[in-house]
């Protein structure tokens, strides 16, 4: 089977700064894959890059067979490629709902049939989600309003409104207090095997990525320093040196 | 009680073990709560003569008040550590401590000094708080050198900035070895540093600290505890943090306070309320 | 319906005028020479109109200089404060703006500073301007630079004309009469500069000046254009034998530069020596004494002609011996008298035409009217002397 | 604001509008005026309040409108009517083909940097304009007088921009409850998000833009006519009065609310003729004193001041936990 | 157009003189740019009253000609007076809207400057004001070029502002305190900056820069209520052009902006100079920012 996500030799420099070195690596489908690795190492500069934030300087990205490498940001999610974001990125002057309104993107994003009201199926679905995520009771409050916990959960419930194929999560659970987290972790491992979505995780919390991936990708200085199951990575002298540290 | 989705449709399953709001959290510490610890609760945790002493603290932003009559006291060169949810008001006690919110109520004291209503930008050269900040806060394109003698910058005497800022560089080798860089590639670790070590320029009495560890890798956690422990322990600072990560918060701290809601739930020595099973439940995600 | 705004003895006018903005300078002219005229008759028992004597009153407004606003100010003024009689504004672009209001309704407009030629091609019944209009202001330095050159016994179509013209109706209007002056003496117009009303540097329009070399320099550009042109034509030597400019007295030009505005030739609808003379004011240097005296300064053209709309309107009640507009206005259309600011006749198009535009020179830190010859106090100085000399 | 009592408040308005110019008949000028600043702040409000990009040049869009409408009328030989309706009509597509084309250029342009490069468009138009021997240069234009005896001219302009402002608040009420609407407001509170979810954000914010050009066009086209001059700097593309005013009103009122910039535009129109009538001369101070304590006191406009005044007067909130 | 270009070819010592003028101007702009510069950067404020106090600078040095005293004064004395004035603006508005969204201090100080406008219309009148300096005319190759020793003076005057400005911010206390606070205002706090002060005296330093300006804009050129617009509009593109931060850089835009500006007017005709201003102001952000987009950044 060929991967849902491949990249290969991804190099991205910010000035003088080497963000991404060569990396190469792949996320198959229908898994949920970790990545890990010290600050600054660049795992949300590869985020950024797959996403299109930014062009990658060298190296191709390829999404289900398909070069994303060169296509816009909203060219890539519309092929259902969505991203979080590390601090969180919400609508803050909409309600819950109207948040989950616009993610839609089975309503669709063309102008014609965005110039329709709300439809009956959206709103379900929206309200649905929201209840996933914990945040029915709270779907009328303006984003802004939320707490910062609460609004990583709402980012994760438009996520889930697009019905992606792949979802980046850029450290889902900083921030959040530990008792939560738990519910963070099942319900990312629900959609992941109820809803089909694969996950490709940027954690610092080794609780979280340890019990959430199947396989992990850890970098250092810009470059992949290794990758394996959750245990043998755990134990990897070279991971333990550059980020785990002695325990 | 519960308002129940309607159209729960058959792809999204609702069956869950784990709770999954803030909400429910608060509910139940303040269950677990009653009517919190009491001042006399708090004056027995704190041992010698207080370094800071807050009464009946209602403070907020603008009209909102976020804190709700809280009080806090701890001893020359203790450490004191508070948890809770996230919104519970953590950073915005510290806030008011330095005077970036608003009081509405209540009274703050350090050392033999009442600053409730001092300027936020003599509470250093006044009252002797220093405060690092739960977000960055480095001049991004200045050197480290230069970030390090801004610290000085009530030091009306240039060269005192400078001999401080030697003292820094003597003791981390890795901001010596980066002293002509901008602060601005500075790791997340190295930053953090940075700032501990600036906020001790000016010997500040009492030292804030908002979440030392956040967002850092885990060897950068343990090194940022360590300069922390070292502070308390070799200069007798009195330290108070906000820690997300209780576990660690509440193993360094000699006091530790639980905060919901802008009230705080329960008050004890570090350890003990790091085996409290409630507070393991509702807290450390045990 | 509105009532004629005349209430026991005051008969009200409607003024907009610019207070603020970029005409403030001239407005407040155009405002003060209303005032004072308005003073003088009230003073002098006012008007008699069918056997009753009335005062007059201004009622004003500040356009701001905008059009737009001028425009909603006489809305204003005929609907909501009932005013049935207009003085004008100052500019011709105001006075465009409003002449379509005030015809609309019907209100008699007497106007003394809207001279753009193209407000009396409109058919306009109503509209009535004390002063020349702009294809004349410049003319006559046209004429009289042809008439030196025919004196020096050289062919006026070997003259060269430079002109810098500010891109407002007025000045465009200024610039359309020496266009076709030129052209019809065959002098070649060298340089044709439209400055933006912002501009405060003419540096690249004298450069070009200077690589030219022209026989006249014209510049209209109300009072900004004025100083801008004499300061910097001393200050890049710019030679050239004339140099022709409107509102000289407006900018107070002798005050502001002294000896380097000698020579120039300024544009006027009147001057404090001419021979005229009404019975409110008496002659034209009394009008000018009067005037100094209530507001200490000179009155520059703007402000004689504002007080000789005034008269106008008082003669044409009295005429008409009512308040009636249509008889009001009819009576306007009948005017034939001398104020102390010359001769007014009205054409069918409403413009008047008894009275000539005058040309000024400084000379030795005066105006002195150098042209038309009937009232020339005094030859007029020419060539000016290149700057080595001055 | 709440939706219970819109219908009401609309109703009102309506008959307000419908009744005024024979209520106070002297005043049609200023009705007339009034609902056309109304226009102008609802529409500035598409781009500015919806979509937080705030332009200082609108104006254009105005200034275009009425040279066109004016130019319309006296080359292509019309009758007053069947001509002003062409030339609005003609002036609003050239508007919105202008601001389709300007805005794919500087619509990528975020925050300040849009708003100063419309404001350079504005000026230079102006500018342009003022140079264009074509559209009578620095002389300016006069349009046709209106066929009709004296006030009915009023009269036909006040139920025009009535008309018109009705039309567009009813469809903008409409367009906010789209998809595109929240797509707007998801573009205002974060474009990068907005993107990243895989909206067309450059689409959306030309199709605003453009809609807010093509009705300003029509309503320059009609203003010409009701001003009965058009002056390149100071009527046309008058940036300092018409084009600050739009924004203004809208931020007074509230930005970002359907009914804000019809509040802002009402307050500020009254304000502003009771500081013509009784501050001669210092009216203008009195307005730059306005619009600083604006800022100052009501950096949220009224509608949002009202809001964290009385907070519960919006929105149906519902408290109660959610399923754990 | 065409014949305009050929006569640059025929009369050469026109290029020259075009330069001079346009680099003068062009200084006196930039010194504008300066104030804008740092306020922008160190604030977060565009501040739009640029243009009045530099209306105001000239104004007080006319009025010091009236009392009798020489115009050169005026620099110096309108700096100090503008200081004042920026500073007490500074704590009654702009530190009530600087640390909100930037739209609204840009409405603000729109506010203030139609303010300005019109108290300065009512007090001093619309009337054109020009101060003498006393200072001649330098002429170049036989009388064709003319330089007036003011311009000069206010050239030679605006660089000296620059240079000095420069060294005040990397050197001084205050100037450290500014720098700072402009990187990261909260930290600048906790380290004991009163930042509410650093701004309000950044706030006058840049009123007081442009009062400098309108000093040597009085002498050099004119000045009347209504003259500030261009001085704004300007200083902000040569920012724009030089980049945040860049205060040598700003010099440099602001004497090219000048020449360019002179030229495209003897080109064009005067009547597009203002027009060519703003295009280039448009087509200098639509570049940067579509050379921005290339690497999917934006212009904000
Ligand atoms: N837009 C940018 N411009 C310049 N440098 C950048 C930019 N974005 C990232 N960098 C630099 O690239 C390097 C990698 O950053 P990145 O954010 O990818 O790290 P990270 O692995 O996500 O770290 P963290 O765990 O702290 O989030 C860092 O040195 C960072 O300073
Ligand atoms: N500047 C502000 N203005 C208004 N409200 C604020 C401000 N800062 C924080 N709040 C609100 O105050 C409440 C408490 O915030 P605070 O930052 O103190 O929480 P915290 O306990 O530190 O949480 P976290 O663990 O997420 O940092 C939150 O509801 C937050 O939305
Ligand atoms: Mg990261
Ligand atoms: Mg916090």
């Amino acid at each position: 089977m060929s991967a849902q996500l491949a990249i290969q030799g991804a190099t991205k420099h910010f000035g003088g700064i080497t963000a991404n070195e060569d990396i190469s690596l792949e996320v198959p489908e229908g898994r949920v894959i970790g990545l890990i690795g010290p600050n600054g190492s660049g795992k949300s500069t590869l985020f950024n890059s797959i996403v299109g934030y930014h062009p990658v300087d060298g190296g191709s990205i390829r999404f289900e067979g398909r070069e994303i490498t060169r296509l816009r940001t909203a060219e890539i999610a519309r092929l259902g490629l969505i991203r979080t974001f590390q601090q969180t990125h919400v609508f803050v002057r909409m309600t819950g709902l109207q948040n989950m309104a616009i993610s839609d993107a089975e309503a669709g994003h063309g102008l014609f049939r965005l110039m329709r009201p709300v439809s009956a199926e959206t709103r379900e679905r929206a309200e649905a989600l929201l209840a996933f995520c914990g945040l029915y009771g709270k779907r009328h409050l303006m984003a802004g309003e939320l707490s910062f916990g609460q609004r990583k959960l709402l980012e994760l419930a438009m996520a889930l409104m697009v019905r992606p194929r792949m979802l980046l999560l850029d450290e889902p659970t900083a921030g959040i207090n530990p008792t939560l987290i738990n519910g963070v972790i099942e319900r990312l491992q629900r959609a992941n095997r109820e809803f089909g979505v694969t996950l490709f995780v940027i954690e610092h919390n080794m609780r979280v990525i340890m019990s959430l991936a199947e396989h992990i990708h850890c970098l250092a200085h810009g470059r992949l320093l290794a990758s394996g199951p959750p245990e043998a990575l755990r134990n990897d002298q070279r991971v333990i040196d550059a980020y785990l540290g002695a325990r | 009680m519960a308002a129940t989705p309607p159209g729960t449709g058959p792809d999204v399953p609702m069956d869950f073990e784990t709770a999954l709001s803030v909400d429910a959290v608060e509910e139940a510490a303040r269950e677990l709560a009653g009517e919190g610890p009491s001042r006399d609760d708090l004056e027995a945790l704190c041992q010698g003569e207080p370094a800071i002493d807050i009464r009946g603290l209602r403070a907020g932003y603008g009209r909102m008040e976020i804190v709700h009559g809280i009080n806090l006291v701890a001893g020359r060169g203790q450490s004191l550590c508070l948890i809770g949810p996230n919104g519970a008001g953590k950073s915005t006690v510290l806030h008011t401590i330095f005077g970036f919110a608003d009081v509405m109520a209540g009274s703050i004291q350090v050392g033999a000094k009442d600053v409730t209503r001092l300027a936020s930008s003599r509470r250093l050269s006044d009252a002797g708080v220093a405060y690092v900040l739960q977000d960055n806060s480095v001049f991004p394109d200045m050197t480290v050198e230069e970030n390090l003698l801004m610290g000085g910058f009530l030091l009306h005497r240039r060269g005192a900035a400078k001999q401080a800022a030697e003292r820094v560089f003597d003791r981390y080798d890795r901001l010596a070895q980066r002293r002509h860089r901008r602060a601005g590639v500075l790791s997340g670790g190295e930053r953090r540093l940075l700032e501990i070590s600036r906020a001790l320029i000016m010997e500040p009495d009492v030292l804030l600290v908002d979440e030392p560890s956040i967002g850092l890798e885990p060897r950068f956690i343990d090194m940022v505890f360590e300069i922390l422990a070292d502070l308390q322990r070799r200069d007798g600072k009195t330290i108070v943090m906000v820690e997300q990560n209780a576990k660690k918060g509440l193993e360094f701290a000699d006091i530790g306070y639980v905060l919901v809601s802008g009230r705080l739930a329960m008050a004890g020595p570090g350890d003990a309320l790091l085996e409290d099973p409630e507070v393991g439940r509702l807290f450390l995600g045990a | 319906e509105a009532q004629a705004k005349v209430e026991g003895d005051t008969v009200y006018l409607g003024a907009a005028v610019s207070l603020t903005g970029k005409y403030t300078t001239a407005g407040e002219h155009t405002q003060r020479g209303y005032d004072l005229a308005v003073k003088t008759i009230n003073d002098a028992g006012g008007i008699t109109v069918g056997g009753k004597t009335y005062r007059l009153e201004v009622i004003y407004y500040d356009d701001e200089s905008t059009p737009a606003r001028g425009a909603q100010l006489a809305e204003r003024l005929i609907n909501q404060d009932d005013v049935e009689f207009m003085l004008g504004p100052y500019s011709s672009g105001l006075t465009k703006a409003i002449a379509p209001v005030t015809e609309q309704y019907g209100v008699p407009m007497v106007e003394a500073n809207g001279a753009s030629l193209q407000l009396f091609n409109k058919g306009y019944r109503y509209l009535f301007a004390v002063l020349s209009t702009t294809e004349q202001y410049l003319a006559s330095a046209v004429a009289l630079a042809a008439e030196l050159a025919e004196r020096e016994g050289r062919d006026p179509a070997t003259l060269k004309l430079a002109g810098a013209f500010e891109n407002d109706p007025f000045s465009q209007d200024i610039r359309a009469g020496v266009l076709a002056d030129a052209e019809k003496l065959g002098i070649q117009v060298v340089i044709d500069d439209q400055l933006p009303p912002e501009l405060n540097d003419m540096a690249a329009t004298l450069a070009k000046t200077k690589a030219l070399k022209p026989d006249i320099l014209v510049v209209s550009g109300h009072s900004k254009g004025a100083a801008l042109a004499i300061r910097q034509v001393e200050e890049m030597r710019v030679d050239v034998p004339m140099l022709a400019i409107t509102h000289c007295d407006s900018a107070d030009v002798i005050g502001k530069f002294g000896a380097a505005s000698e020579y120039t030739l300024c544009a006027s609808q009147w001057a404090p020596t001419l021979s005229y003379q009404d019975d409110v004011f008496g002659s034209a240097a009394d009008f000018a004494a009067t005037f100094e005296a209530e507001y200490g300064y000179a009155p520059p053209y703007q402000a004689a002609e504002s007080s000789a709309a005034v008269l106008v309107f008082a003669d044409a009640f009295e005429r008409a011996g009512g308040f009636d507009k249509d008889a009001v206005r009819d009576a306007l259309a009948a005017t034939e008298m001398q104020t102390f600011y010359g001769n007014i006749k009205f054409d069918e198009t409403g413009k008047n035409i008894a009275k000539p535009m005058v040309l000024y020179q400084i000379q030795d830190g005066a105006y002195v009217v150098v042209a038309p010859t009937r009232w020339a106090a005094s030859e007029v100085r020419h060539p000016t002397p290149p700057w080595s000399e001055r | 604001m709440t939706l219970r009592r819109q219908p009401l408040l609309m109703l009102a308005v309506a008959a307000a509008g419908v009744a005024l110019p024979f209520v106070i008949p002297d005043y049609r000028a200023q009705i007339a005026m009034l609902w056309a600043l109304v226009i102008m702040a609802q529409t500035w409000d598409i781009t500015g309040g919806q979509t937080g990009y705030n332009s200082f040049g609108n104006i254009l869009f105005f200034g275009v409108g009425m040279y066109a409408s004016v130019v319309v009328q006296r080359d292509v030989g019309l009758d007053y009517f069947p001509g002003l309706v062409l030339g609005m009509v003609v002036g609003a597509g050239i508007a919105a083909a202008l601001a389709v084309l300007l805005g794919s250029m500087i619509l990528r342009m975020r925050g300040h940097y849009f708003a100063i490069a419309t404001l350079g468009l504005g000026i230079a138009a102006g500018e342009i304009a003022g140079g264009w021997d074509y559209l009578g240069a620095g002389s300016g234009l006069s349009p046709p007088l209106f066929p009709a005896p004296p006030g009915t001219a009023n009269l036909f302009f006040a139920y025009l921009f009535f008309g018109l402002a009705a039309l567009v608040f009813v469809l903008l009420a409409a367009l906010y409850r789209t998809r595109f609407g929240l797509a707007l407001n998801a573009i205002r509170d974060n474009e990068d998000k907005a993107e990243a979810m895989g909206l067309h954000t450059g689409v959306y914010k030309v199709t605003a833009w453009t809609m807010a050009a093509f009705v300003l066009g029509l309503v320059g086209g009609a203003m010409g006519n009701m001003l009965g001059f058009v002056d390149p700097r100071d009527t046309a593309f008058a940036g300092a009065t018409f084009g600050v005013w739009m924004v203004l009103m809208a931020i007074l009122g509230g930005k970002g609310t359907l009914w804000g910039p019809v509040l802002g535009a009402v307050i500020f129109h009254i304000t502003q003729e009771l500081l013509w009538t009784h501050l001669l001369g210092w009216q203008r101070v009195a307005l730059g004193v306005i619009i600083v304590g604006i800022v100052v006191f009501f950096p949220q406009g009224i509608l949002g001041w009202a809001r964290t005044r009385w907070p519960a007067r919006h929105e149906p909130r519902e408290q109660g936990s959610e399923r754990a | 157009m065409a014949a305009n270009v050929a006569l640059l070819g025929e009369a050469p010592f026109l290029i020259l003189q075009l330069l001079l003028d346009g680099l003068m101007i062009g200084a006196i702009f930039a010194v504008a740019a300066y104030g804008m510069a740092l306020v922008w950067g160190v604030m977060n404020v565009i501040n739009v009253v640029q243009g009045e106090f530099v209306m105001l600078g000239g104004f007080i040095t006319y009025q010091l000609t009236l009392w009798g005293v020489s115009p050169l004064w005026g620099v110096p004395v309108a700096a100090i007076v503008l200081y004042f004035i920026g500073a007490s603006l500074h704590h009654v508005v702009i530190r009530r809207v600087a640390d909100r969204d930037m739209f609204i201090s840009l409405l603000a100080t729109f506010g203030l400057s139609i303010l300005l406008q019109q108290l300065m219309n009512q007090i001093w009148g619309g009337d054109v004001r020009t101060a003498q300096s006393g200072l001649g005319t330098w002429f170049l190759l036989d009388y064709t070029v003319t330089v007036s020793q003011m311009k000069v003076a206010a050239c030679g005057g605006a660089i000296a502002i620059g240079g000095v400005l420069i060294l005040f911010l990397k050197r001084s206390r205050l100037g450290q305190a500014i720098r700072a606070t402009a990187q990261n205002p909260r930290a600048a706090r906790i380290l004991g900056i009163d930042t509410n002060r650093v701004f309000a005296a950044t706030y006058g330093i840049n009123a007081a820069l442009c009062g400098a300006a309108g000093a040597l804009v009085v002498m050099a050129y004119s000045v009347h209520p209504y003259i500030g617009l261009p001085y704004t509009v300007r200083s902000f593109m040569i920012v724009i052009v030089a980049g945040l931060g860049n205060l040598p850089g700003v010099i440099v835009a602001g004497l090219g902006l000048g020449a360019a500006e002179n030229f495209a007017g003897f080109i064009l005709g005067v009547q597009y100079q203002v027009a060519f201003v703003f295009i280039l102001l448009v087509v200098i952000l639509v570049i940067r920012s579509s050379l921005l987009q290339r690497r999917r950044q934006f212009l904000k």
